[in-house]
């Protein structure tokens, strides 16, 4: 078991209801000061998206935000260098494309991450045919792999996925890319197919966009995690304190649940 | 004995190169057509029906023309697979049957589709309308303005086009978002991918539709007493036409020569990396992120290639060489004044690198079948324009 | 038993049509010419030579190709013979070749042809690249600025492009500036004419260079097991590929069927005279002086039409019909919406009468074999433009 | 033989070297004009081209001409009206393309010719082969068909022409359509040729363009024809008198021959 496994395990056991807020790492000079926000607001754990050139799995309003940060001239290594020194307490997974982890070289890769003080990763294109030789090097540095479940995803392969990812089980609520969605989609089937298979914690993803949403969510999964609507304001000129409101209310939203 | 373009692994591997990196919603999907195309592959009543429409509508066989003019100029013997006179003007329309047909057996009734300049959207509009699918088009915004006769001829065919507003606006982006549309629409909706990329099974699918250009030309090159050629030659894009060529000519003595453009060859300057589901040659900056490519042919305006090149390359068994632009135009230019054949810029590749290396790389002497891969009306604007600002 | 299309009289006659009526200067080609054609007609070499370059070149045998989703629609068989494969992209290179070998046996090193839109002119261009001949093409000078891409094409396939200035400075003017020039230089030069029209032996010699594609259609209709068709159509400009088309089925049970642009209808609304060496039905004033043709589509905008269909007219061995500029619109989004061919507006016309007449003058349950006798790349930006403005 | 054989004959007869010079009929109101200035200033007999819109053997000034007349409204009939009033002495050939003729029916125009007292005509699309009907219609009203012979025709084809003929032999100078040229052509061999087979008048035309040309051609030839040089000179803006003082020209030069 990782870490990852261990602190969202006891997040759980303790019965709360994890919120996992994302993050375009780079997308501005303040974004730690973005995370730490959400950290004061109530997340459990931060989701840091680490931009790539080509977001196959990213709606539009990601895709811009990872445009703008790349043009800074974010690079997986500079979001590592500035997270080295941001200690907010809670987990840090990396989400990002594999090409980057592919050309830094998986080993330094898992061992810069773990640097950083991340504990997890999401490569939504590395799914569990590919994974072997990733999860071997971030198991090494005690980083745990987070794979998702789609809704299109058969049982079988379901419990393939849910034997092998770490720290949660990724459920993707809807047949799309990251993006708003104006209903829950099919969360709860989702999740309750992972469940037939295992005990991990099960968050959901992938067009939460508000607390009504991340509560109704947070009523049958562990945890819920939201992107694009937080990615979304900080686009439209919010800062860090906007960052702790609407985090704020998604925890009392999801608290409520 | 060794032999070369077998089918790829059971996990879609070519060597280290191909597999599967999709986001795991595309995965049922990935797996599904895996096993459409292997029980279609097999079934006589599929190949039939796949033959029949490429004959009867596609125009197949294509002829083998031998160059009598430019083969005394450069010392050679020339022959070109003819693409051009394929339905659509491009080798695309081999491709596109197979998978429209291949949509219908999954019971699916639309199909997508990406595109740079414009031959892949055509050619899967034209296969849609003759079966009766829907299709929609995803092409970069600029790549609409720039080939704004394309996107109406798309629109003729009854397609729908989608201009792609993200990242560079141009192929690369056209391919990311028909991806993130298909995790949208799997069930009913089958992503028609134009060349010998993407996640397993498109790299082996593709090139397996595309291979009756090789097949045909091996035989028709045998039946005039031509056998064997010393090489055989293609611009490589994706790679798809290459791929057809290679493929009847794999288990020969020819050389297998792929023409890449100067800034987008992914063999010559690339990495290996991961992008569009699978891993290949890429071009991308030092730190991994993907670079745009550039050409003067749209088509090959694509910073990675297809994984069964890039093992071939790694193997040694395939050649890889790039011609610059200037090479290019020169080259269109000259097969059109002695051979009267205007080719696509993506073919003038291959061409250009011919006539560069006849008597060098390639021995005087030699026998050189070209792939043909398309005709270049498209370019012929852009070629006008190009050469008035120059002159 | 009477048959049709047989060879015209000794001085070119179909009955009273055709005929030759060109200055006493040109006489001595116009019967070198003719002399050349009956000799190298008959023989097997020149016959190989000519096949050759069409199967290897020139992308024969073409398919024919069933159209499931209209004949649905229209209640009846609906077949196409696809002279869009063919190279250049229409039924005008297997006259252009026939020409060019012949220019060579008459051992002469250069060939000028007239064009209108174009197609006759790249197609001669090509021909001429191929062979290593000479080639000027004469051209109305509106028709160089509305087609200027294709005054490129042929640049590019080392034609010169002469615009000319006279008279309404479009087609008809084009082919008497190419005569005017022939008279000074028929020593070196063959005029390559662009359909089955001009002075004896040109609409014969030309029908049957064209017949190819109707031989080939009724051998593969039969080889299919559809027979003789019910009727065949094709659109009538000079009438070449109409020419070429009903020479395959003319002693058969087939009704043949031709179809002009309304506003060019030179059986429909013309009366019979002399021009461009022919008699002929022409488009004529009051008092004499032939008029302008008009079309939506260039290749049909001719006043005249070629002396044997007058002829086949004047014996109701065929008919003749017309379809409008807007029918014809309608026809080409039809066929591209529905089989994924884009026909060229020319054709367009032969698909608008059987679209309108289907279930009319077409009994249901028919089986009709229409000649496609190009594709419509070149016309796509100006429909385009026309469907815009409407819209 | 017609009544045009008899007086061009008789003008050989007597020595004369025949001056034949060209007019577009209907290039402006006072074209009558521009021939009795030609016929005062010493021409022999005058072409009539009777303009169409499609003058495959005419170069680009007459064709410019022929669509100036056409313009303004003439046509075969109204050309001939106006010529019925002019009585100039000499005879009249009119010059045009077959369909004119074929148009209004050969019977009806060869009636109308005669009746405006044209005797010849000259229609250059016409070959031998397909002259039979004209040339009976023609001869019934006594107009004389004037064939030409060009520097391509065979020997063997040129005693054919020859023999059918009337009026005069048209020997065309050069390969080429009316208009100017730098050179006297093939003039003398054709008209050499023609002379093998028969003794007919025979005059020079295309291309004799100054009156040095003309006194060349006259040197060997019963006459010649002038045609683009003076059709130049009307569209110039030169009138009667310009043409009165060209038509001179040629005159002395021929007759110095
Ligand atoms: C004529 C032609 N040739 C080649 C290509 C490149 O594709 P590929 O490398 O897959 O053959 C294209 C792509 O548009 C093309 O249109
Ligand atoms: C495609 C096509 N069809 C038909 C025609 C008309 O010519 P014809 O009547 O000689 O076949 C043309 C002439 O340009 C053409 O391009």
């Amino acid at each position: 078991m990782t870490s990852l496994d261990v602190e969202l395990r006891s997040v759980r056991d303790g019965g709360r209801k994890a919120l996992v807020p994302y993050f375009v790492a780079g997308l501005s000079d303040d974004w730690p000061d973005h995370v730490r926000a959400a950290v004061h607001a109530g997340a459990d754990a931060v989701e840091i998206g680490i931009p790539f050139s080509d977001p196959m799995m990213d709606g539009v309003v990601i895709q811009e935000a990872a445009d703008i940060a790349l043009r800074r001239g974010t690079t997986l290594l500079s979001i590592l260098d500035e997270l080295s020194t941001l200690d907010v307490g809670v987990p840090l997974v990396a989400m990002t494309y594999y090409n980057l982890f592919h050309h830094l070289g998986l080993e330094r890769s898992a061992g810069a991450l773990r640097a950083a003080g991340i504990s997890g990763t999401i490569v939504p294109d590395l799914p569990i045919e590919e994974l072997g030789s990733w999860q071997s090097a971030c198991n090494d540095q005690d980083v745990a792999c987070v794979l998702m479940v789609a809704p299109s995803t058969p049982l079988e392969r379901v419990e393939r996925v849910n034997s092998l990812s770490q720290g949660f089980v990724y459920a993707s609520a809807r047949m799309a890319v990251t993006g708003a969605a104006s209903d829950g989609g099919h969360a709860a089937d989702v999740v309750q197919r992972v469940r037939l298979s295992g005990d991990k914690p099960v968050y959901v993803g992938i067009g939460i966009t508000t607390p009504k949403q991340a509560e109704t969510a947070a009523g049958f999964a562990d945890g819920v995690i939201v992107g694009t609507a937080l990615v979304q304001r900080l686009l439209g000129g919010e800062g860090a304190a906007g960052v702790e409101a609407f985090v704020g209310e998604l925890r009392r939203a999801i608290d409520a649940a | 004995m060794t032999t070369y373009m077998n089918d790829p692994d059971a996990l879609g591997h070519f060597g280290s190169f191909g597999g599967r990196f999709v986001p795991e919603a595309l995965m049922p999907a990935c797996l599904e057509l895996e096993e459409a195309f292997r029980d279609a592959w097999a079934d006589p009543t599929f190949l039939d029906e796949y033959h029949d429409l490429l004959r009867e509508f596609g125009g197949r066989p294509t002829p083998v023309t031998y160059c009598d003019r430019l083969s005394q100029n450069l010392g050679i013997e020339l022959f070109l697979k003819r693409e051009d006179l394929a339905h659509t003007g491009s080798h695309k329309i081999n491709n596109v049957i197979g998978q429209a047909l291949l949509t219908k057996r999954m019971g699916k009734s639309r199909i997508i589709a990406e595109t740079g300049a414009g031959q892949h959207g055509v050619a899967s509009a034209t296969a849609a309308a003759k079966l009766g699918l829907e299709c929609t088009v995803y092409m970069g915004e600029l790549d609409t303005q720039r080939q704004a006769l394309n996107v109406f001829r798309m629109e003729l065919l009854g397609a729908t086009v989608r201009p792609v507003t993200s990242g560079s606006k141009t192929l690369k982006d056209a391919v990311n978002e028909a991806m993130r549309e298909w995790v949208t629409c799997v069930d009913t909706t089958h992503y028609c991918l134009g060349s010998v990329m993407g996640p397993h099974p498109f790299p082996w699918m593709v090139r397996e539709f595309q291979s009756i250009l090789g097949r045909e030309a091996a035989s028709q090159l045998d039946e005039r007493g031509v056998g064997t050629p010393d090489m055989v030659v293609a611009c490589v894009g994706g790679g798809s036409n290459a791929a057809g060529l290679f493929a009847g000519f794999a288990n020969s003595t020819a050389r297998l020569i792929g023409v890449e453009a100067a800034g987008g060859s992914a063999i010559g300057i690339g990495s290996p990396g991961v992008l569009h589901g699978m891993r290949s040659m890429l071009i991308q900056s030092d730190v991994g992120q993907i670079e745009e490519a550039h050409s003067i042919s749209a088509g090959l305006d694509y910073p990675g290639i297809g994984p069964e090149h890039a093992f071939l390359a790694d193997i040694a068994r395939a050649e890889y060489y790039s011609a610059s632009d200037d090479e290019v135009l020169d080259a269109l230019q000259l097969l059109s004044r002695l051979e009267g054949i205007i080719p696509a810029l993506e073919t003038a590749h291959a061409l250009a690198w011919v006539f560069r290396e006849a008597g060098k790389l390639i021995p005087s002497g030699s026998t050189v079948l070209v792939n043909l891969s398309g005709r270049g009306d498209k370019d012929v604007a852009q070629v006008l324009d190009i050469l008035r600002s120059q002159s």
